[in-house]
């Protein structure tokens, strides 16, 4: 088993095929699509397709249920924020009148239409997350020669995060070891739980950055800034090999991309007028 | 001893979330009157269990009955009240702007009136020797020792009849850790409390412990006074631990008449003079 | 050396002066500093993301603020730079779209700058001594949040077309509302508590980067 | 010529009134292990900042004195030509952790130095085997275990081929078995290389079979400086400064008090066991 940033796929996933690079690029590239895909159903149907991906990637569908609280809330958010907090116009198609909110039929259509925008756009990041570990992460930004000391930041702040979550859970059991019991007690009371947290993650952070310093001056890495980049042998780059199909995924996916937005601007496809969506809806809601 | 135990682990099985076995069918009875020693390579599961003994951790299977109270069905506070936990890094349980505070975190949190909090506070400052001048002081800068004191004292204030220490002495050199010991023996023969340490250093286990139980691959391997178990050399290998070195030499020349429980250089010596007076 | 030597007490302008033949460089230890304040804003971030999800990176309670306003008072540019990269961690494991969190990156850096600035700036001081470090801290954090909450809401949501027009206000406010409660909150706690202990270590920032 | 020298040298934290180091002399042999022992602040580990170079580079105080290192000052080094000469391993075997994988972590000072991948795969081939972490390459390093941990900071520091070796506790986190297997790998390394060892060390059991000299340091200063065996038969000097030899060691000594021993002090289990037998079997046939 690999663990990846959310957790464990199986090593022989057909993932680990692809460079680490490939899967950065994806994640970027395929993020836009959404941007130049007006029609729900459209968006679905890429939901579908990440899907398919994470099952053929072996990836635990039980990750998702993290997310479902927050797919609700948003989903909720969009909502108010598109029926609650609209305002009033006359021009639209009233629908509903609750406790003098006034509900429109366009309105609860571009919900509907950005709701299914970001949708994919989540799946695509746990889908990234969920495949990529932290060293990925470093061999992409190694392969794509950004600069060692930057790629060397980020490797230390996720090797840090890692940290601060070891810390944090200790941190917890030394409250609950002292009586503190947060279960059924007041928002505020829970709120103190936060202060807490900070001050010991704080203080421990630097007390550690002695003593990385101290580590890192002994092995002979020394800071030289963000522009200059000295020759490094960069020896984990040989167990990663792009190969052929590395580049065809890289390709792919950019003529997709490219051919989006002709779809989009050019032919005047995947917009929200005409949809699936907007027939359905319009059948339903204003006959 | 024909008394109730204190502390009832009963066949405690512990498997973290994501599947791995810590613990595996332990049985152990902890008496009042237990100055005991927890041992074991790493990753042996002697932090476990004890977080399993005040309730940090719930039983996977079986259960652990303290003071009569199961800790699957008792509360955060009313185990913090039983059983102490010192945390191996300080760091980890600082939290508070001053060192009265850091002391009196626990009474509040189990909701004592003023006046006792201020009394127990006090108590507790007191027992770990900590001087008045230091009170108001920020405990992260307290040098390593104090540090040590003040999560001591943080855990007294919540009067506790058992407490474990988690490594006590891991970085201190060995007059730093005899004296550390020495507190731990005088809190369990002046105030009566039941002391558990877990520990890798052998030689401070002979010398203060008075009971020892060796675990392994999340089994207990050995249980019993210091000497009895140090004299079972198959029992320890197991748990990758080796007796102190005198008692080593002890029990290779035991043919010649040295006892395989000898915990200290006097006691070699003190044998010594009879074989070689003979 | 965190012993309990107590050097003598430094005023405000001491604090941020740089004395004569007082070599201040960019070091190792800075790179350390950043990637541990992104470390710590990373989960203290998702933490508070996923303890009260309103999902893309919304909280109307984030306790992270704080992370971003005292790191970059103790450490310059360099709790900046942590400051606008974290939440794209934290976001990002809440289930944020890589292309919105990259879009608050600057709401981020200058939520983080204006503490830092006013801080050098005014010559306050760090461990809020007088009402005048109070006044410097509180107005700071307001302004930054205040381009905060505009960014947020108004340039992020809005072009992701996530918000109506109309509901603008009320989220602007609502995000205001939350990072200056947590800020102060958090920030003050912070400030008070370790501030003393950070100027005398080597990973202070008097100036911008070392 | 002697491969570290320290001449006249003093040391004095910022903020702090006494000096952590005072007037230390002390030549140290090439290819020699030396032990250096004392209380905890009686300034080992500003001895081994002050060979590698931490002081004065990332420390502010008053420094008096020479420390040579291949008969260049210290702090005429630059940190990684001075990485190139002194290689350290840190007590606390967490927080000199960097990297995503043992691999990167035993590579990263390697390439730090500037060496080709031909290189760093010919040291590797050398130094994975010599510390038995063959099967922990791929494993985040601060997941493995607190012995193996040491062993991969171990291997960091020989792949980096330093000629001196400064080791500052390098077992007091970990269990007796993990402390032995470190200390075995030293043995080995003792014997195939001629590197130079100097080790701080608590546990004086494991480092004295391997030590050819060793130090006694106390509030600053040098107290005792010798070959072991003369060294513990200053018991008393000993003991007043608060180390304690391992039982056997102070065993013999006292049966040299009493008069039922005249040889020398055994300062291994096994010599001990020997000459304990000869002891007792000599009594016996006397009587």
């Amino acid at each position: 088993m690999n663990k990846t940033i959310l957790g464990y796929v199986p090593e022989e996933s057909p993932i680990y095929n692809t460079h680490p690079a490939t899967r950065i690029l994806f994640l970027l590239i395929v993020s836009l699509f959404p941007m130049f895909i007006s029609a729900p159903e459209w968006n679905l149907l890429l939901v579908v397709l990440i899907l398919i991906l994470m099952r053929y990637s072996r990836i635990d569908f039980s990750i998702l249920k993290l997310y479902v609280p927050v797919a609700v809330s948003m989903g909720s958010i969009i909502l108010l924020s598109y029926t609650v907090f609209a305002g009033n116009h006359p021009e639209f198609h009233e629908l509903a009148r609750v406790l003098g909110i006034r509900i429109y039929y366009e309105r609860i259509l571009d919900a509907i239409t950005v709701y299914f925008r970001i949708l994919p756009m989540i799946f695509i990041m746990i889908y990234f997350l969920s495949t990529s570990r932290e060293r990925d992460i470093i061999v992409a930004m190694r392969s794509l020669r950004i600069p060692y000391a930057v790629t060397y930041l980020v490797a230390m702040a996720l090797r840090a995060v890692g940290m601060v979550i070891e810390d944090f859970s200790i941190v917890r059991q030394a409250e609950q070891a002292r009586g503190f019991d947060p279960v059924g007690k007041s928002i505020f009371y829970k709120m103190r739980k936060f202060v807490m947290y900070i001050i010991p993650l704080f203080a421990l952070a630097l007390r550690r950055a002695d003593e990385f310093a101290n580590a890192l001056i002994a092995r002979g890495y020394s800071f030289t800034g963000l522009l200059s980049n000295p020759k490094r042998a960069d020896y984990v780059l040989t167990h990663y090999q792009a190969h052929y199909w590395d580049y065809l995924i890289s390709f792919v996916l950019i003529v997709m991309l490219v051919a989006l937005v002709v779809m989009r601007y050019g032919l005047g496809m995947l917009s929200l007028e005409g949809s699936l969506t907007e027939q359905l809806l319009r059948a339903w809601l204003l006959n | 001893m024909s008394e109730a135990p204190y502390i009832s682990v009963n066949d405690l099985v512990f498997r973290y979330p994501d599947g791995t076995l810590a613990l595996d069918k332990i049985n152990l009875k902890i008496y009042d009157g237990d100055l005991m020693a927890l041992i074991g390579q790493n990753g042996s599961g002697k932090t476990t269990l004890s977080k399993c003994l005040n309730g940090l951790l719930k039983p996977t299977e079986g259960s652990i009955i303290v003071d009569g109270l199961d800790t699957r069905h008792t509360s955060i506070t009313s185990m913090a009240k039983r059983v102490g936990y010192v945390f191996q890094n300080p760091d980890h349980q600082l939290f508070n702007s001053s060192v009265w505070s850091e002391v009196a975190y626990g009474p509040r949190n189990i909701q004592l009136p003023p006046e006792e909090i201020k009394e127990r506070v006090q108590e507790a400052l007191d027992v770990v020797r900590m001087p008045s001048r230091y009170y108001e002081e920020h405990p992260f800068f307290l040098p390593k020792g104090l540090r040590q004191r003040v999560a001591i004292a943080s855990i007294l204030a919540l009067r506790p009849k058992a407490i474990i220490v988690d490594e006590p002495t891991t970085g201190q050199d060995i007059k730093q850790s005899r004296e550390i010991m020495e507190f731990l023996v005088d809190l369990h023969e002046q105030q009566g409390h039941i002391i558990i340490i877990i520990t890798h250093d052998m030689p401070i286990v002979a010398r203060y412990a008075r009971r020892v139980v060796a675990m392994g691959q999340g089994h207990i391997l050995a249980d019993g006074p210091t000497a009895e178990v140090f004299a079972q050399p198959e029992a320890l290998a197991k748990t990758f631990v080796e007796p102190p070195q005198i008692t080593q030499l002890a029990q290779r020349c035991a043919d010649l008449g040295f006892s395989p429980r000898t915990l200290t250089v006097e006691e070699m010596m003190e044998q010594t003079r009879q074989i070689l007076n003979k | 050396m965190s012993d309990a030597t107590m050097s003598a007490e430094q005023s405000a302008e001491e604090v941020w002066a740089v004395e004569e033949g007082e070599e201040r460089s960019v070091g190792v230890i800075h790179i350390v500093i950043t990637a541990l304040l992104i470390g710590i804003g990373a989960v203290v971030g998702a933490f508070g993301s996923f303890t009260l999800p309103l999902g893309f990176g919304v909280n109307f309670f984030w306790p992270a603020i704080a992370v971003q306003n005292v790191g970059s008072i103790w450490f310059g540019a360099w709790g900046v730079i942590a400051a606008a990269l974290f939440p794209i961690i934290s976001n990002g494991v809440a289930g944020t779209p890589v292309y919105v969190s990259l879009a608050y990156i600057p709401a981020n850096a200058v939520q983080a700058f204006l503490p830092a600035w006013a801080f050098r700036q005014f010559k306050g001081d760090p461990r809020l001594r007088k009402g005048r470090d109070w006044a410097i801290f509180l107005i700071s954090i307001t302004l930054g949040n205040i381009f905060g909450a505009f960014w947020g809401p108004m340039v992020v949501l809005k072009s992701f077309g996530l918000l109506t027009t109309d509901s603008l206000p009320l989220f602007i406010w609502g995000w205001f509302a939350g990072n200056e409660i947590a800020g102060i909150v958090f920030g003050v706690i912070l400030l008070k508590a370790l501030s003393g202990v950070v100027i005398r270590s080597r990973a202070f920032v008097k100036k911008w980067f070392a | 010529m002697a491969i570290v020298r320290f001449e006249d040298y003093q040391w004095k934290y910022a903020n702090t009134k006494e000096f952590a180091l005072r007037g230390i002399n002390l030549e140290i042999e090439e290819g020699t292990f030396v032990g250096v022992i004392g209380p905890n602040g009686s300034g080992k580990t500003t001895f081994a900042y002050s060979i590698n170079g931490l002081i004065p580079s990332q420390y502010y105080g008053v420094r008096k004195g020479h420390v040579y290192v291949a008969g260049r000052e210290v702090k005429e080094y630059r940190a990684d030509e001075l990485a190139k000469q002194v290689g350290v391993v840190f007590s606390d075997p967490e927080a000199q952790f960097t990297a995503m994988t043992v691999e990167d972590e035993v590579v990263f000072g390697m390439e730090n130095i500037g060496l080709t991948v031909e290189e760093i795969r010919e040291r590797l081939e050398w130094v994975v085997p010599l510390t038995e972490i063959g099967h922990l390459m791929d494993k985040p390093p601060y997941e493995v275990s607190g012995g193996q941990k040491q062993r991969v900071a171990l291997a960091a520091v020989l792949g980096m081929m330093p000629r001196v070796i400064v080791m500052d506790e390098p077992t007091a986190m970990l269990d007796p078995i993990s402390r032995k297997r470190v200390f075995d790998v030293l043995g080995r390394m003792k014997h195939e290389q001629s590197n130079t060892v100097i080790a701080i060390e608590h546990n004086l059991e494991n480092l004295i079979p391997l030590a050819d000299r060793m130090v006694l340091l106390y509030n600053g200063e040098i107290i005792l400086d010798d070959e072991p065996r003369p060294f513990f038969e200053q018991m008393d000097l000993l003991l007043k400064h608060d180390v304690f030899p391992p039982g056997a060691i102070q065993y013999f000594f006292e049966l040299l008090r009493e008069g039922y021993y005249n040889g020398p002090l055994p300062l291994t289990l096994d010599d001990a066991t020997a000459r304990l037998r000869q002891l007792v079997e000599k009594v016996k046939e006397q009587s």
